[in-house]
């Protein structure tokens, strides 16, 4: 990977080459739920934004309204420029849930996207193969996601989601639902990744220690309804190695971070 | 103290006066407190089996199929005799009961009086049960049946008023034999043994019932007609229309077909249900009827 | 004995054979012992010897070869249609607002009191008998499988939208293969339904049949052969049940159907 | 159209009842117009008139009420039993060994083909009709109420036993509780199944009841009837089955049924 | 609570005054799986015990033979110098998953076990009552716990077992399946209630964070066949406040430790 320079001098490119860019995006449910008070949010080439808040500020909606599951209220979305219009192979997503085809293997859940496309089948497999490597199942092509544990599962989706090639990664908490060592081994496989092909990433995570390590720019999210309080950008420098989330300058963006989070959290629950 | 007893018969017009005796208070009158239950006829022995009927009325050589198969019965008195009440009804195709050698044939199951009317007529035809290939059915399904012009049916047994109703519509099918060509459908009245000889009093009651409601027809038609046609959900017209095939027995006759018409048949019968294995071997012929109630 | 903890494989077989054992023994009692008349009720022995010989001299084969047909017949024409327009109910909210409410008031009607009018429109055949095996089991599987369908994890869906699935895709590529278990599942348990429907139908206006044998042994007062024609349709029953149960284990191996 | 997309309520409605509408409407112009003769069909207005004569002249309110009894009466006894022995064999895995082989081959055993030894056995009277109700739904209740039973969620047990329950307790307060919501649905879709029963049952042998109407208006070609009959076991059913649902839902607010 | 001594003096008492003693105790179940290789360890009055260790290292089954839902293969479990029987109120448990009754309302719950013992109803809600406002749920007493959030449900299940006085306290990720923030409320609360009452606890948890945080104790279990690797003790002061996650000291420990467990992690996952 040699040496990396530091992101956050990419982030600040001029607006024009942003990848994604949300204005005024706001979504009220059929109940009358506010989810998301009018947000805008620019995405620029190679971004790794962490999206950080108190459950039910409104995360998922904002990720599902970009990958064109849901539709904004009011706001537009644009990717490329172009708005969005429904869901599409640009915009790959990774979900909390562990959303392999059961009956499928992994390769072939791989292959899904590709499939759609058209493609035939050897060219499928040819690029199916170096992604299951890339996440570290080689082996484990044929075999079906209930004989895979949690964190295989989401490497499978990670590949199969890479595999499409979509111009933003979509990930809603990837690794919520797994234990925190795994999580921790995650972590470093998505980074190392990420420094690699520099794909840009929209992450939504809880966890702080993870949207720190990950992300070249943090967004805390207040509660609901939900809006954009902070964006933090990381100056950390890349290759990160595990052992950064002890040192000092992690420990003070973390402790204003704590702090930040902390009274959307107290909020959301009603404390305050 | 009236004597309680549950009859099974069936909605056949024959069996009417019974209903009669009954709606009229005749039973009631001679001390006898009469349930009367409609059980199929392929189910009737069953009943008396269970113990849940001490009497039923059915025809003659039923009786001996019942008596062979386990189910100890005793007939009483004589009921009716079907004068073209019963019958075979054939598509308009068929000429001659022998031509229904390999068609298929609509009768009740066996140890009916459906289905020893095929086997009879057959066997007068030179046939058996075995060349002909029987449906189960109840004489009413089969006469409907054949009206609805069902393509997969070429003869069906059946009675009064089904047979009418065929009648009417000769496009249908048309009837090609009734029991004014082959006598052999009377129907009697029986009970079990134990019954019998714990109630010989009830018994004789039951026949002077019956003889009282067939009087009571030949004074009161009109009325009787209209009791009668009720029961089955029939206007005393049409009621009195499907008894012109029939005749009930009084008291005079009821003491001629037992002196020898009653044995005689039932011995031609049970050889025939032998031969055709409804029954696996010929009761006691003797102890089929009890004269003693007559009197 | 604590609650739920499991007993031994050996015990769970030696208990399972003693209630068989513990039926028969007390079967054989009452009917040996002359404590029920024989025409109440045969004893095993006369049962077993009466079923060989339906079996050998009156081609009691035959009978069940053509109950099973018809079983297997009516099935197979229900699940035809029933099948895809399940799915499409299932799928698409439309056609299953338009089909829903009649098809769930219409497995309601009890398919035997349809025979009588099936005599009228089918006549005694064998078209009469596979509509009933029709009528009994048809909305029921359109309604299970329109649910199973209905069903279909939605984040299995969206997953797939992300990928660059379109509509048809959705229908045929994850709404389809997701809910396969769960109707062939629908189809084992209706099929087990089918065989009552079967039963009725044949008491009722037949030549031929389990059913048909049953009522032929009545007048005899025959309790063997009725008795051996009820276990041998439990048998039946019973091992297409475990072959379709197997089937669809080795044919989804990927569901983790019933442990 | 969208799969899985919702239509509004209101397109709903006009659509399911559109189907209705459709089905009336083929069903009156092919009787009215005469392509099927009355004796195959009634048009839905004779059959309507002559639902109302039956239940005005001839007392079919008394079949219904016989029929209603009947089922009712036997699932009741069915239930009495099959519940605590259900509930007996889920917790206990010895009991269940002992029972469930039996039990589940039994329950391919069709309750119709019993009839002709349910009437040797119990005459023509209520008895034989609650039997056969009684054959056709307790089988299937004790293995469905015992799977219930034992696929009790294990840590609620073992959170139990950690708070102090004793085996009694863990029966009682447990197993028996928890598995209640689904052992009310179990037997809400078997009193469904007892529907068909009783009609067979009525349809063979019955001097009452909503069976019997059938078979006294099948020998009188009245398709009117028979038609209004298989409505009205259709509309008890739906009925039935709803109040049914609701009144679960109501008993268990706790549990998250169907949705 | 006012000024609380360092915890690490208690838990090095004399083992005469031990609440559970844990002598050689190993367990293989039915396929051979060696879940567990002889094990010792003693938990003085007290004590607060957090158990590190990857996925699948046995703590599950250790914690289970303290309740008595399982038997040890080999070795003795004491409680008090009595050996441990089957499973019984004196041991409480707290699960990962849900264990609410879910027919029984909080109130009911929390009486479940007190009713168990046979208390009048009276005596049971005078003691239910506190223990459901310590967890901050007054005013929940008549909700039952689909209608309750996982931290919710979490409380109640910390409450109900607490009303039961067990002699000791067994917790298996009690917080795992929480997200990050409700999780981090959780272990304040139940840092504060155990200053109070000091309950001896054996809590069993993936997080580093949360481990420090929380106990007097760590200890970390290597690899399967799950053995104590090491016991470390937890020399920060009473009462701790969240922002102490990001001191100097904590990071310090927290390095230790990930060292510990990520060699295990790693060893459990294959790849040493
Ligand atoms: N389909 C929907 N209909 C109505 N309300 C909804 C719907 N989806 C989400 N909501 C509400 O919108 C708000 C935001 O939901 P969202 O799932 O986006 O939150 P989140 O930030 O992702 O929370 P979490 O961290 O728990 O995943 C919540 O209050 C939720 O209840
Ligand atoms: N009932 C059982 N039968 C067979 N093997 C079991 C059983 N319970 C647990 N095991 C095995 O024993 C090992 C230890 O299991 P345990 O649940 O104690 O691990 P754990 O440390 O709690 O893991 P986790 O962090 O994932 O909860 C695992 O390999 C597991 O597969
Ligand atoms: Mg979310
Ligand atoms: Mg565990």
């Amino acid at each position: 990977m040699g040496a990396v320079e530091p992101l956050i001098a990419r982030a600040q490119a001029a607006p024009a080459g942003d990848v994604l860019s949300i204005r005024g995006v706001a979504r009220t449910f059929a109940g009358g739920t506010v989810a998301l008070q009018a947000t805008d949010l620019a995405v620029a080439e190679n971004d790794f934004i962490t999206i950080l808040g108190p459950s039910g500020c409104g995360k998922s909606t904002l990720l599902r309204m970009v990958a064109g599951l849901d539709t904004p209220t009011s706001g537009a979305i644009e990717l490329d420029g172009r708005p969005v219009a429904g869901p599409g192979a640009d915009r790959g997503m990774v979900f909390q849930s562990y959303t392999l085809f059961p009956w499928l293997t992994v390769l072939q859940n791989v292959c899904f996207g590709l499939r759609e496309k058209g493609l035939p089948l050897q060219q499928q497999l040819d690029i199916a193969h170096p992604f299951i490597a890339r996440v570290g199942l080689k082996g484990f092509e044929h075999h079906y996601p209930k004989q895979l544990s949690g964190g295989m599962q989401q490497r499978t989706a990670l590949a199969r989601a890479l595999a499409n090639d979509p111009r933003i990664l979509l990930m809603d908490e990837p690794f919520g639902a797994l234990d925190h060592q795994t999580r921790e081994l995650m972590q470093e496989l998505l980074l190392g990744i990420w420094e690699a092909e520099r794909k840009t990433v929209l992450f939504v995570t809880h966890d702080i220690d993870e949207a720190i390590f990950m992300g070249s720019r943090v967004v805390v999210m207040s509660a609901r309804p939900g809006r954009i309080k902070c964006d933090i950008p990381v100056p950390l420098p890349h290759p990160r190695h595990y052992a950064m989330k002890t040192t000092p300058p992690f420990a003070e963006l973390k402790a204003t971070l704590m702090e930040e989070i902390r009274v959307e959290v107290q909020r959301a629950a009603g404390l305050v | 103290q009236e004597t309680k007893v549950a009859v099974g018969i069936s909605g056949w017009t024959g069996f009417a006066p019974l209903t009669l005796a009954k709606e009229a208070g005749i039973f009631k009158k001679h001390g006898l407190d009469v349930s009367i239950k409609k059980i199929p006829q392929k189910d009737r022995h069953l009943a008396i089996a269970s113990g849940d009927v001490q009497c039923a009325a059915t025809t003659v050589e039923t009786w001996v199929v019942w008596n062979a198969n386990g189910v100890a019965t005793t007939q009483i008195f004589q009921l009716d005799k079907s004068f073209g009440a019963d019958g075979m009804v054939v598509k308009p195709a068929i000429a001659k009961i022998a031509d229904l050698k390999g068609k298929t044939v609509a009768a009740d199951a066996p140890g009916t009086a459906g289905y020893f009317g095929l086997a009879w007529m057959l066997k007068k035809n030179g046939l058996s049960v075995k060349d002909v290939k029987v449906v189960n059915m109840g004489p009413q399904p089969a006469a409907n049946a054949m009206i609805a012009g069902t393509s997969d049916i070429d003869a069906a047994m059946t009675y009064e008023p089904y047979l009418s109703a065929v009648r009417a519509k000769p496009e249908a099918g048309k009837i090609i034999a009734t029991t004014l060509d082959y006598p052999m459908v009377m129907d009697t009245f029986g009970c079990t043994p134990k019954f019998l000889q714990d109630n010989p009093k009830a018994a004789k009651a039951l026949a002077d019932s019956y003889f009282e409601a067939v009087d009571m027809i030949r004074k009161e038609p009109k009325k009787s007609y209209e009791i009668m046609g009720a029961d089955v959900k029939q206007s005393a017209e049409a009621f009195e229309n499907s008894a012109k095939y029939l005749r009930w027995q009084d008291r005079e006759a009821n003491q001629k077909f037992f002196a020898g018409e009653h044995g005689q048949f039932s011995k031609e019968a049970a050889d025939l249900l032998l031969e055709i294995g409804v029954i696996k071997a010929i009761p006691d012929l003797s102890r089929l009827a009890d004269t003693r109630f007559l009197k | 004995m604590k609650p739920l903890a499991p007993v031994s494989p050996r015990s769970r077989v030696v208990l399972g054979v003693s209630f068989f054992v513990l039926f028969f023994v007390v079967w054989a009692a009452v009917t040996f012992g002359g404590v029920v008349p024989k025409q109440f009720l045969a004893d095993p022995l006369t049962m077993v010897k009466s079923g060989w010989t339906l079996l050998t001299d009156f081609g009691f084969a035959r009978d069940i070869g053509m109950t099973v047909w018809r079983v297997v017949g009516g099935f197979l024409i229900a699940a035809v249609i029933a099948v895809p327009l399940g799915v499409l109910m299932g799928a698409y909210k439309g056609v299953e607002a338009f089909f829903e409410p009649f098809v769930s008031f219409a497995r309601y009607l009890p398919a035997s009191a349809f025979i009588p009018l099936l005599i009228l429109w089918a006549g005694i055949g064998e078209a009469q008998k596979l509509s009933v095996i029709f009528i009994g089991s048809f909305f029921q599987l359109v309604l299970m499988i329109a649910v199973s369908v209905g069903n279909t994890r939605r984040d299995l869906v969206e997953a797939a939208y992300t990928l660059g699935s379109q509509d048809r895709g959705i229908v045929l590529r994850v709404l389809l293969p997701s809910s396969a278990p769960e109707i062939a599942e629908t189809l084992r348990m209706v099929l087990g339904w089918a065989w009552t429907y079967v039963i009725v139908a044949e008491l009722i206006g037949a030549s031929s049949g389990i059913g048909h044998m049953i009522t032929d042994s009545q007048a005899l007062l025959a309790t063997d052969n009725i008795i051996f024609g009820i276990i041998v349709i439990g048998l039946i029953g019973l091992v297409t049940d475990f072959a379709f149960k197997a089937f669809n284990r080795k044919l989804y191996p990927w569901a983790q159907l019933s442990r």
